[in-house]
């Protein structure tokens, strides 16, 4: 409402974020994972006087350097822009609630970013002792990031008692906060595993310490095969009711009929999570010869693949808030469309950003709807409404007012605006329907 | 572990663990630049494995007739407890299924794994993708919706273009019209006749592998550059890897995009439009589209199966005319003619796909 | 006859024969005075191949379904050609299967043929045994008439009595009661899902045999009184020609005996009186009449159903309470067992198919 | 109608004739191989200079003495005994018209026995020369009986011409003599091989002439095989035309149903002699060794069987006549019931031999029906009649009646006899009939 939006058509503004969105948790996950794996890895191999095992951690170690520094940051910036341009409202939001989260993390990452470089140039010149000490000054800085920003994701989702008492502590450590931290910690160790298995499988063959290491990083997965299950399960539990209603209202009836994606998309979260252990079971740890490149492609893709699904899945749970109980997920304040159970009370002069000669229905679809629907693209709304006329759009949208009536309110933001407004913007989508039939 | 110890003595006293234990330290895979190709026929086993299954679980909600087929599968995808999974996932194991099958026919054939002494393995393999076909055009008519009822209508009619071809037409339809025992005959050869003769072909093909091994592409084996894998259980395991790849792939697939159900079929509406059969028969649907009414004396149908017989048969003998004792021109010419093959199949595949419908 | 030898140097040069030829050597049979029980698993395995076969003729005709089933099987026998020989010649075959399937057990059971290292031949055995009952159970329920409605529901009851068996039972019905989903399962388990799991049980069971040779009793090993007969081509052709005989038996009750088909089943309408299993059944059937209402505190039918449990487990873990080291008491009372065993399969039949219907 | 009859309960007149027919048929073929067989082996024997295979046949011969001489003639004389009891009428007929037939046939006979007694106890003492001689003089008598008696008995399905000429010699070399004459002698050939095979079989398995004489015995069969099928489709297109119609009419809508007994048996003898082809080549031929009693007791079963199979279509087919155009099966003339289209004609006072006290419908019932049906075993008419009362099985009655109209004359005899009669014996049926039901 008070700021201009980025309108992307085809994947949409939520595609873009979330492209940006997994990347940026996959590799960022990655560091920290990176973060326990190399001061541990170090530690053992020193423990056993094992120089090939420490000159394997100083290899591996430049890889984060990069990873950390360089790409994780990158793609930070990259998200911050991309929310910010999207869904410019909340973004706002978070900032002035969050200021101190973000400031706290942006430090952690600094002294993570600074441990890490004089660990990793230090390997030579540091002595052991002071080498180790400083590995595990980047261990804890880099766990310390996820335990920050970890309380801003969750808190999106659940905001808990903040919605009541507005404390920067209530809205960190809210309900959902020490599940998804469990959950996030598990698959940090497993993207370690998983680069460990990588550097380790691209050593000659004819070296021992391949076989040992590619056995020793498989082992970093079992935590997280033998403790996700029950991460998801108090995750689950630790859900707010709607939330949790929603997940299983996917599986009303449970099992029958097409069930809702956001179901289908967690099975396979769970269903990849299993199929994964025995991959790196077969691959890594039985059969640690044949693990090649062109398995360990597979094994990232299917990594890739379950963290966007696990995302996905936590973003589509918020639904139909970007901000749970507080912003729905146009930026239109939930505050606001509790009281509008009066059909008077107008939306328009809240859109502060118009586009030149723009009607109010093109503002309104642009405010209200843009940000999850684009005409032809993703959820493409020339399709759904394919075959209504203006006076039936017009139905559909008083339909989807606020209100216990709404049937579409578990799901979608509700729509706000006068009669006169929501005429209008029923005006403007009838208008685009009719004008380019959808050929789907 | 007394009780490892003792499960180990019962086998080794009433199995011969010892020849199994000699047989398999015998047995190797090659290693290669290529060993990528050897995956897809274990890939295509793995998706059949899980066909069988998800085919008896079918089976049990499943009533062939005319009036409960379509209404049996609308209950299995709309009532029965993950029905839709199951139904999606025989769907598209058997699709990709098929794509595996194909790209280990093709890899096969460039790497002139058909010569001497695996000619059988050839022919058994040709028997088991005619197969498969068979099994994909008989399950596909068994959902009796709009689509697989004239793909199926129109399928068998090809077929009577070619003599002695009605003969079969009405076996296959249990008479000159569709009907309920078109459904019968399809059901009883996708469920039982096809699979039994299926698994027969199967148990040779495999045996004949076991015999002859992996073929090592010429270049390479002249190279040297090859290594040799344990097959049990290096290879064992790097196969199950792989299954879990295809799994994964099919999990996806099945989850995310289910298989459709159209209405049920209306034998006396007229065909809707663009009716077009499974893209595997699509590159020679579209071939015979191509063909004129008459092409000399011979009607176009006819001669478009003509075409299809004598370029299956080239295709088929390639053991035979081109073995290993071939000069080098006529193992290009048959690469030649691979090349063909895939282009003309990728190609018209697009083709019947995009062409407007008729 | 250079064909002849084109043909030879080519399967030679291209299968193991040297290694079948060497395996078929070293190949033999035992044969004495009482080698003629050997054949009776091979005459299984006859009329197993033959079930097999009519099975996929009749599949090409008959509808499951609450509506189609009996009008189906009264189309064969009446309107098919052929037909009523066909389904005639599958019915017999599958009770000649079971009577030679029960004396191939017995004739184990008194050989002492399970005893090590051979129980693993005997536990696939009576898994076999099972896998038929299941077929013949499933099978008599497809042609839906009054019979075989009557004696499905009543065979499933029985189930229920069991601890889990409703579960069962719900699966078998398809749902809590008789109708076509009933008709479905019992096709799907009939057609599809046993018959892959007897193949695949029948595999190991021949393996084992092919491992282990056949038993030779005690006393004639003792005595000595014993030669040794080439499995190839002697047996081959002395079981081929035991088939032959099996054949002429079985084409004279086929022909001469239609299997009868009655009245379309009327759920409806109350069991007709005298309702009677299959003869395989009857003894248990009987068994089970006999029980009170209660045996105590437990319900008669379940207890007589514990009866079954307790018999059978003594029966199938001979191999373990028996094994070759025992004593001769032992071996004594395992023969006991088996003469009772006998006596009341026999006996118990023969009483419920004399037995006034209750 | 002119002689007393036999009654027999359960398997009925026509069972005990069948079962002795069989026997005599069985054996009588037999010796006739045997006629054939012995000299031909001797001949080979000796050409080879074989003295194995001579002792070999001097073994063997004793047998045929025993059964051909003994069992042979006992046989025959029973069934004389059976058909002149159960159906004296037909019997007294075939003696009228071909007593020179029979007279020949036994001279053939006694010559045969007497050249086997010669052929068998001259074996040491005769030259071998004159022992040759003796054998084809045994196997030339042999064969002569059975191409005499091969006369009268296709006579009775096909009596050809005889019918206008009463030509003695029209009668013996009626339509269906060739063929069945092939037939029998192909018969007598397998038969005599099934002897060799059983004598070769009890030979020591060490004895190479054991492996020898099975295969050569195993030989004998294969003209059989080879022409069987000749010879059947050649009777088939030789047989009357309502036979041939009547075998056809069994598979009218041909295989459709459950066909008519005459033709499953017909069929099922087809049946038998390709699997007995493939035992003789799979148990005798290629497997010698393991050819031992119990195989050959399956044999001889399957033997018989196919034996009684033929001779039984044989007499099934000439249905409703005993006699072709003659005389129906139960001893009626043809050309009585030909004439006897008005009901009055009366058939009462044609039955000469009455029991005492018995009504006119127990005669009639005795004359017309026993001769095919029992009351309750062979053919059971209490089965068939069950449910009908005396109205309605006299409605039966009268349909049965000569002429086109009657729907049963393919199958079996008209009934003859005035209304009053016809009354009469559906009196003592309905009787009977209501008196026990039948608990089938």
């Amino acid at each position: 409402m008070n700021y201009p939006q980025w309108v992307i058509e085809g994947v949409g503004g939520p595609g873009v974020i979330g492209l940006i969105a997994v990347s940026h948790v996959f590799i960022s996950q990655f560091a920290v994972g990176g973060g326990v794996f190399l001061p541990v890895t170090e530690y053992l191999a020193r423990k056993r006087g094992d120089a090939e095992m420490l000159e394997y951690c100083h290899a591996h170690s430049r890889f984060f350097v990069i990873l950390t520094s360089v790409v994780g940051a990158m793609f930070g910036i990259g998200i911050w822009f991309a929310i910010g341009l999207v869904n410019p409202d909340a973004t706002a939001f978070l900032i002035r609630n969050f200021v101190l989260a973000w400031t706290i993390e942006w430090v952690w990452f600094f002294l993570e970013v600074l441990s890490l470089v004089v660990y990793y140039y230090g390997w030579k010149t540091l002595s052991p002792r002071t080498h180790m000490m400083v590995g595990w000054a980047y261990m804890f800085t880099s766990l310390m990031t996820l335990v920050t920003i970890n309380g801003i994701l969750t808190f999106m989702l659940s905001p808990g008692n903040w919605v009541q008492d507005h404390s920067f502590w209530s809205g960190m450590f809210n309900p959902t906060y020490w599940p998804s931290l469990m959950m996030r910690f598990l698959v940090c160790l497993a993207l370690a595993g998983l680069y460990g298995l990588i550097t380790a499988s691209r050593m000659p063959k004819t070296h021992g310490m391949r076989t040992h290491m590619l056995q020793y990083s498989a082992r970093w997965f079992i935590p997280t095969f033998v403790l996700m299950i029950f991460g998801m399960a108090w995750y689950y539990f630790k859900l707010p009711e709607a939330q949790q209603a929603m997940l299983y209202s996917g599986v009303s009836g449970f099992a029958r009929g097409n069930l809702a994606i956001l179901t289908r998309i967690s099975m396979l979260t769970v269903f990849f999570t299993c199929t994964m252990g025995l991959m790196i079971y077969f691959g890594a740890y039985a059969n640690p010869d044949e693990f090649t490149t062109g398995k360990i492609v597979f094994l990232m893709l299917s990594a890739l693949f379950v963290t966007g699904a696990g995302e996905w899945t936590r973003e589509v749970l918020r639904k139909p808030y970007v901000i749970g109980q507080v912003m729905y997920s146009n930026g239109v304040l939930a505050a606001d469309a509790q009281t509008m159970e009066d059909a008077e009370r107008p939306i328009v002069p809240k859109i502060h950003w118009r586009r030149a000669g723009e009607s109010d229905g093109e503002a309104m679809f642009r405010t209200e709807c843009r940000s999850c629907h684009t005409l032809d693209g993703y959820r493409p709304l020339r399709e759904f409404l394919k075959g209504r006329d203006e006076k039936s759009i017009l139905n559909l949208l008083r339909i989807m007012r606020p209100g216990d009536k709404n049937p579409y309110r578990h799901i979608m933001p509700p729509v706000v605006g006068s009669d006169t407004e929501l005429a209008s913007l029923a005006h403007y989508l009838g208008m685009e329907v009719a004008a380019a039939p959808a050929s789907h | 572990m007394n009780i490892k110890d003792w499960i180990t003595r019962f086998v080794e006293e009433r199995l011969p663990v010892k020849a199994f234990k000699d047989l398999s330290a015998h047995k190797t895979v090659p290693e290669h630049k290529q060993d990528f190709w050897y995956y897809f026929g274990g890939i295509s086993l793995f998706f059949f494995i899980l066909l069988v299954f998800t085919g008896m679980v079918l089976l049990f909600q499943y009533q062939p007739g005319l009036e409960s087929s379509h209404a049996s599968v609308l209950r299995i995808v709309t009532k029965v407890d993950f029905g839709w999974l199951i139904r999606s996932i025989h769907s598209w194991a058997a699709n990709l299924m098929l794509v595996a099958v194909i790209i280990h026919m093709f890899s096969v054939y460039f790497m002139k794994a058909y010569q001497k002494p695996r000619e059988l393995t050839w022919f058994t393999g040709l028997g088991l993708l005619g197969l498969c076909m068979g099994l994909g055009f008989t399950g596909y008519c068994l959902v009796w919706d709009d689509m697989a009822f004239f793909a199926t209508k129109i399928g068998i009619q090809i077929m009577e273009t070619v003599p002695g071809g009605s003969y079969v037409a009405n076996i296959l339809r249990g008479g000159p019209g569709m009907g309920g025992l078109t459904i019968q005959r399809m059901f009883a050869l996708h469920v039982v006749i096809i699979p039994w003769i299926f698994m027969a072909l199967l148990g040779a093909h495999l045996f004949f592998l076991q015999i002859h091994g992996n073929k090592i592409p010429e270049g390479i084996e002249k190279s040297g550059k090859y290594g040799r894998v344990p097959f049990f259980p290096n290879f064992i395991l790097s196969d199950l890897y792989v299954w879990l790849i295809a799994l994964n792939l099919l999990a996806v697939l099945a989850a995310l995009f289910p298989w459709p159900l159209g209405g049920e079929a209306d034998p006396l509406a007229p065909a809707p439009k663009g009716i077009k059969p499974e893209w595997y028969f699509m590159a020679m649907f579209q071939l015979l589209k191509l063909m004129p009414a008459e092409v000399g004396p011979i009607n176009g149908e006819l001669f478009g199966n003509m075409l299809f017989g004598i370029a299956g048969a080239i295709w088929a003998t390639v053991p035979i005319w081109n073995p290993a004792t071939a000069t080098g021109r006529r193992g290009k010419i048959a690469a030649y003619i691979g090349f063909a093959g895939i282009v003309w199949l990728i190609s018209f595949t697009i083709w019947g796909y995009v062409a407007k419908p008729v």
